[in-house]
């Protein structure tokens, strides 16, 4: 790997992290906010699974908290970022809610998707200032390559200062759906960042058995595309090289493939029991490479800052996730009638089927969510 | 006024569209310069520009997923399938993501998807389908699939301007043979409405498409032989159905013939006869009838396709048929 | 003899064919050590090795063109799709590449395509889809939907015998809801058979899969609450049809209930319907009624989801609606 | 581009062609043969495509003649070769005969898809010795690579000594089929040869508008497969080329992915004018880089062979195509009912449908092809 690493800074010229470093500690500590604030918000999801509270599965991203917020922390509040299922801390960077998350995930009438949709896929898109800039994804993998071509190629077609960045998995590489997004992102010079997370594994399956290529940034020169590989539970590395590739893009000068290396420390959901893991592996993981404790070092021993600094945002972070939990847990559940409402446009809602004559239909029609809906720009939201 | 054909008459609504609407795009394979497979966006690109009208690779997925994100941000793509069979190397994309937009996450999806479709050309199994039924059945989607020049462009016109996504079959069979009078202005057909082709008494025959001309020259045979009077329905538009004009002429004659080119199992005559089954029971005479395609990828050889394919004749007897119930 | 749960049926299955013919080989995501997502392929890769049950990238594509190449070689392989909605992203090589094989170039095509479908379960859009419309409407391919564990063993072991493509659908909700003891020796199911689940005079319901159960459970509560005699009639087999069966209920009873949990709009119901229709409508005392999905993608939250799929409160209400015409 | 083949070779490390070179003068003359007959056998078809004796479009593969030629003479009678519509010189190579093609391209009854299926979209494949290896591909591009995959597959599980081979245009590598084919070739280190002819366009789309890649070889190294940049117009070095990755696939090496340059001459079909070529540029190819001609003077010059010995080889192809033309001029049209056979193993025959009543169908059954049926191998054919 590290040949490959090497190889790809060589002919790519990536330039170490200096942009990370160069961070300013108010910046670095908004860094360990989002992180710290992924993990624990996915805690706080596990006790609700745990109580039934949850409906359907419940996906981790413990250990990753760094790929996804040091990359989504790289754009601006006017960029388009799509995630995947392990990027809710790249949802929160982005200005995703606790609030709306919990709601999601508890499947309730008022979550960004009313209960329709699961966990983060939700988002917010369209104008620059009045949307947040992230779209969810769906289930069948490597769609939303093509999607944040399309979403990208309006940027450049309107001439807008505005970037798009997409999160795959080492698993969805092999889907004709982002090979043909990301050679039809490169055709078009669009201002789009492909991030492949490597984190070792796609459900049970080991990244031995989804290429034979030594590393994914290999595929970069094969679409002709700029290619970095980074370590990705080192959150400013992983800023810093983000951050480059959406420089590029922004400049004109097109896609990029970042590959980050980290690792799944849970199962692919909370059910999967991971018995395909070799013994010690994950814990070796946890110990030697958490990319929170690798962060909080940088902290403590390179920028000084104080433990009971930590620790105080520690404990904002618990008191935001129990208000937000107890908001959540008060909001109401969607009504039955409420699926009838929205597939098209015009008709605005469904007829109930004729055995389902009895239903009252007086409350349809009423809700007409412009956008998302769930959030207002005056209250703002992180970023 | 004169006569212009249906794949001038297609043409002429893109560039109508392109004109009204700057935010109207077409996105496709050799669509540019070259003007397309069958040449129906030609003088497009010179005219507007290769900003909006874009040559892709031959990557249909992400063709029709770049669609997608772009009518998120506010774009109404058009795009060309260079033969509409090719939907099935997206079918992914346009049922999952496309077609679920707006129920599952709010996000609207105006787009059209647009391409050469049916058979009688030869055209081999690859060339020649008619797979509107599995998006008819896909909520979220609408369907318009003309017969005539002038339905062509008004619901090409349409369909450009629907808040959702519309899948626009053009049959290349019709595209040089048949020609029409474009009404004068901006000449909108709506979508959801069926047309009565032909006026009649004694029984219907519902179809669409290339059929439609096979069902009016049944019809005057019929008329001229028999002396029946009969009833030609054009839907128009598959997705969502006209079912108002479709039991309209189910209680007119009583009598109904439901005519396509598509594959006969699990093809649309299906559910329209679920529905007036459904609705019109009592005013049917006769059960309603089928003449379609034989359950069989189509063949190549003229003699094959010839046999596979529904023809005038077929229609006769089974009018014929109905009529005698 | 023990009973086993429908998915353990569908086990025995594969490992009494993987037994009995070393071409059967299994590929699939996650299928291996593993066992898959359900866990239905569990201990075939301990028993049978890395070389008969091979775990695939996520490219459903390449699993499916993979298994057509090897299947025309002699092999007999069966593939699982982690869940049936990704039959979406194959489309194209199913339907245009595998369902042809055969007619277009005498290639024998003999593969089982299998996987957990259906609602019922808070999967939301993208993990509870009922896609068999779209490839009951394609020649070529054959599709079955077992609705007890007998059948799923049974239909499992015909469908990896069949000499053409049968696509395997495995109902999630019934996979360790539903048990049943395993008629001893080698059972097969024969393909293209319908089954009388219950017996009865006055209407008849014809549908498969999970809502056979519903069915059954409705049938049981209209005998008692009215009295009323209603026939069941599962599928089983849904390309092809059995006809004789199906025509065998209407003549029996008269009066036609078809119940799917498919969206309505181009659900199997319409063709069913339609054929009543055309070979059977001198006997119909009553329209045939349809109690199926609405035309919604199936979102996510228990109270939506049961909203938007048939209940068998439903298929009461219109049980006694028919039986009152 | 020379860079390019330069990295290539140099970090994949080809060997010139003296494969090609080190092959005696009967079996050059045999590629000879091949390229020839494949040229004169296309300009048949379009003197009856010109007599509308051709139903459908005509593909030709004028100035290509070499890339399909070399490539499949490197493959043995055991090996598998599915080829794409201007390959049609492979499949001459690969034992399909001018009147199988004759019969296709003019939709004869008993031509070997019996009129289904249009020009050299049949195949014959199966056992080795029985079967030619030959996989006819359908119109989708990009198909057969996982089709390929999955023959190549079986060689390996019942550990046969035969190699796949499978085409795609520069175009086809832009398919989600190509990209997941591949790489689970790849993966699973299939016996499978992968060429991308990369003939400048696909239909009207210059390879500019296709990919951002320098060149399409440096896909290999994404797909962790050997990779190779060739002349296509070079016959020899074509040869040489495949023959190698034809040994790496035997020696158990697994995938290969071949770049052979060339040009395509004429249009996409027989209608299409070419409007958007730059003018002089067909006619520079044609001047400079004909590869029959190349290879001519290779023959004349280098292994001094008599220019009638070439005229003898052309006088009989043209005798061969002549009386090929015959038995398919006069061979029989299908009958209307033969549409409803074979649709499925069971039942044989699908029925008339009822408002065709009065067919007869006392013809029907009969027809039970085992293979493809038309070759008979006891009679034999070329190679
Ligand atoms: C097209 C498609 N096939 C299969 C699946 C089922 N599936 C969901 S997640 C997953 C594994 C994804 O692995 P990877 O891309 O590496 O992402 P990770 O979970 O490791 O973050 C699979 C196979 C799917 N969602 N889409
Ligand atoms: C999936 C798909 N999309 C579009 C087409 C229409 N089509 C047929 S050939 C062709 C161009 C192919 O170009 P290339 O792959 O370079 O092969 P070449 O013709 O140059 O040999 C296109 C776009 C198709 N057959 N399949
Ligand atoms: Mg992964
Ligand atoms: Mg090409």
């Amino acid at each position: 790997m590290a040949r490959g690493v090497a190889k790809r800074r060589a002919t790519l010229g990536a330039q170490g992290q200096h942009l990370g470093e160069a961070l300013s500690l108010e910046r670095k500590l908004e860094l360990y906010y989002w992180m710290r604030l992924t993990r624990t918000l996915e805690e706080r999801l596990v006790a609700l699974y745990r109580q039934t509270k949850v409906v359907g599965g419940l996906f981790r991203s413990l250990g990753q908290e760094a790929d996804a917020v040091g990359s989504c922390y790289a754009l601006e509040s006017r960029d388009v970022m799509s995630p995947l299922i392990r990027n809710m801390g790249a949802m929160l960077v982005k200005g995703a809610t606790p609030v709306e998350i919990l709601k999601q995930y508890m499947a309730r009438g008022d979550s960004p998707t009313r209960g329709r949709e699961l966990n983060i896929h939700f988002g917010d898109i369209g104008e620059a200032g009045r949307t947040r800039g992230f779209l969810g994804q769906i289930s069948p993998l490597g769609d939303m390559v093509p999607v944040m071509a399309g979403v990208t190629m309006t940027f450049k077609m309107r001439g807008e200062d505005r970037v798009g960045l997409v999160y795959v998995g080492d698993g969805a590489t092999s889907t004709g759906a982002f090979h043909e997004g990301i050679n039809f992102a490169a055709v078009q010079r669009l201002p789009l960042v492909v991030i492949v997370e490597n984190n070792g594994y796609a459900y049970s399956t080991p990244t031995s058995k989804q290429t034979a290529a030594a590393q994914f940034v290999d595929k970069a020169i094969g679409y002709g595309v700029y290619g970095e590989q980074v370590d990705g539970n080192d959150v400013l590395a992983v800023y810093d090289c983000t951050r480059r590739a959406v420089d590029r893009a922004r400049a004109g000068e097109g896609v990029s493939l970042l590959e980050f290396m980290t690792y799944r420390r849970k199962g692919h959901a909370e059910h999967d029991n991971q018995s395909y893991v070799p013994a010690g592996e994950i814990e070796r993981w946890a110990e030697e490479n958490d990319p929170i404790d690798r962060f909080v070092r940088v902290l403590l021993d390179r920028e000084k800052v104080g433990q009971d600094a930590l620790d105080a945002i520690d404990a904002r972070i618990v008191r935001e996730i129990d208000a937000a939990t107890d908001v959540a847990e008060a909001s109401p559940l969607p009504q039955p009638l409420d699926a009838l409402l929205g597939v098209y446009a015009d008709p605005p809602a469904e007829h109930p089927l004729w055995f389902r004559e009895g239903a009252d239909v007086s409350s349809l029609g009423r809700e007409r969510p412009e956008g998302w809906g769930t959030w207002d720009p005056s209250k703002g939201g992180a970023r | 006024m004169a006569e212009i054909t249906y794949l001038e008459a297609i043409r002429e609504a893109l560039f109508e569209e392109m004109a009204r609407d700057e935010n109207v795009f077409m996105l496709g394979e050799d669509i540019g310069a070259f003007g397309g497979a069958f040449k129906v966006t030609e003088g497009l690109m010179a005219r507007y520009g290769e900003q909006r009208v874009i040559d892709a690779p031959i990557s249909e997925i992400a063709i029709v997923g770049a669609a997608a994100g772009a009518a998120h941000m506010g774009m109404r793509p058009v795009v060309e399938m260079q033969f509409i069979d090719f939907l099935a190397n997206a079918y992914d994309m346009l049922t999952n993501y496309v077609a679920t937009a707006r129920y599952r996450a709010f996000l609207p999806c105006p787009m059209v998807v647009r391409g050469p479709s049916g058979g009688y050309v030869r055209g081999g199994p690859f060339h020649s389908q008619n797979p509107e039924a599995g998006f008819i059945h896909t909520p979220g989607l609408k369907v318009v699939y003309p017969a005539t020049a002038e339905d062509a462009k008004g619901l090409m016109k349409a369909a450009i301007r629907d808040d959702d996504c519309v899948l626009f079959f053009e049959h290349k069979y019709l595209y040089r043979r048949i020609k029409g009078v474009m009404p004068a202005g901006d000449h909108v057909v709506p979508i959801g409405k069926a047309r009565t082709a032909r006026d009649g008494r004694d029984l219907s025959i519902i179809t669409y498409a290339a059929t439609v001309h096979k069902a009016l020259e049944a019809a005057e045979r019929l008329q001229a032989e028999d002396g029946l009077s009969v009833e030609v329905i054009d839907l128009r538009t598959l997705s969502p159905l006209d079912d108002e004009a479709i039991f309209a002429t189910v209680r007119k004659t009583n009598r109904v013939l439901i005519v396509h080119e598509d594959t006969r199992t699990g093809g649309i005559a299906g559910e329209i006869t679920a529905r007036i089954n459904e609705s019109c029971f009592a005013h049917l005479d006769a059960p309603v009838l089928r003449v379609t395609a034989h359950d069989i990828p189509l063949p190549y050889a003229p003699a094959l396709e010839d046999f596979v394919l529904p023809q005038t004749d077929d229609i006769i007897l089974a009018a014929r048929r109905l009529a005698a119930w």
